[in-house]
């Protein structure tokens, strides 16, 4: 599964697109970010978004979903 | 009525597309970079969207704020890319018979963007550079 | 920063004026002409001032709200004369470095006009014509 | 002493000027003009402005003063 990034999350894996094999869920992805990733655990916070809609912990994940890392907002 | 561009935003045709008969008032709110935040001096701003879903959230908000008030038209652009010191990077702006509505709808949608719509801004400074509100 | 005018108010050139780079948002209430009031169709108002005490009154109103929010820049148009629907008797402007003042002051200055400013407003309907407020 | 009117008390006299005499304070002139044009009285509120500021009624009127009538306003 391909997982977009963005923001800092972009920056801290170096890269829009992040790969990910064997994850089931949501929380599976988040916590496979944060344990592979320690810049993106002490993040203020740390949303899953799933075809362009935020997403529980407990959705599972498809192979063709829409997924996205989404770091704190700050837009306006 | 929902535009995320990295080009100028035209405040001039949004506030002509608010033109309704029946409206009473226009509230509108600009953004602008601000040059200094926290006491130290910024050089440069630069924002970044997630389109589909920001344009998804803005949707959301803006019917939110259609159940909660009546409104005639409402419009919010966002600018994406580098943005110097005073250059806007939003515009909102809210059509309604009456003006209290107007200011109340105006500032929800605002208030309300910067919680939930996947846009995110960098701040360089002289030194470094900070995502706004990533970090404790 | 107040002007009382019988020619169209230029919104854009009042926004523009707002720009400081101290400030991070300008709200903007635009007062529009409405086709209808308490069920009764409009053809058009008419507006009248005392211009010298209107410009005073305003005054008082500005530094108001700057001794009651951080200001960087504000400014009070009215127009005067025949106005039609959708034309615009009123832009309120107020820049600050952050938000939440901006909306209170523009909407302090508005509602405060409404209460003190010599300015008056006659509604021409169909069958006759009101003056605002002026009868119970 | 001459009083500048407006809006609708400028209708009710028929004209934006009016002159009075033997007018004291700004109370007397509220009551010679709602005692001689009764549509003045009928509205809902009538104000004096004294040199472009609002005027109590207890105050004096000078013959160099610039006095007007201000019925309620409705601006915006």
């Amino acid at each position: 599964m391909i997982v977009k990034l963005f923001g800092v999350t972009r920056e801290i894996v170096g890269g829009p697109l992040l790969e990910v094999n064997d994850i089931a869920t949501v929380g599976e992805l988040k916590d496979y970010v944060m344990s592979t990733y320690p810049g993106i655990k002490k993040l203020n916070s740390l949303m899953v978004a799933v075809n362009s809609e935020y997403a529980k912990d407990d959705l599972t994940l498809n192979e063709n979903d829409e997924i996205a890392l989404i770091p704190p907002v700050s837009g306006g | 009525m929902i535009k995320i561009t990295d080009q100028p935003l035209n405040t001039q045709a949004i506030i002509d597309s608010m033109a309704s008969p029946e409206g009473g008032a226009v509230n509108v709110f600009i953004g602008t970079v601000r040059n200094v935040t926290k006491g130290k001096q910024v050089i440069r701003l630069e924002f970044e969207a997630y389109e589909p879903m920001a344009t998804k959230e803005l949707t959301k908000i803006m019917e939110e704020a259609k159940r909660k008030w009546p409104i005639l038209k409402v419009a919010v652009h966002h600018r994406v890319g580098v943005l110097d010191i005073s250059e806007v990077p939003v515009v909102i702006a809210v059509s309604t018979p009456h003006r209290a509505a107007g200011f109340e709808a105006c500032q929800y949608i605002i208030d309300t963007l910067k919680q939930t719509v996947p846009i995110w801004k960098k701040e360089i400074f002289e030194d470094g550079e900070v995502w706004v509100a990533a970090h404790p």
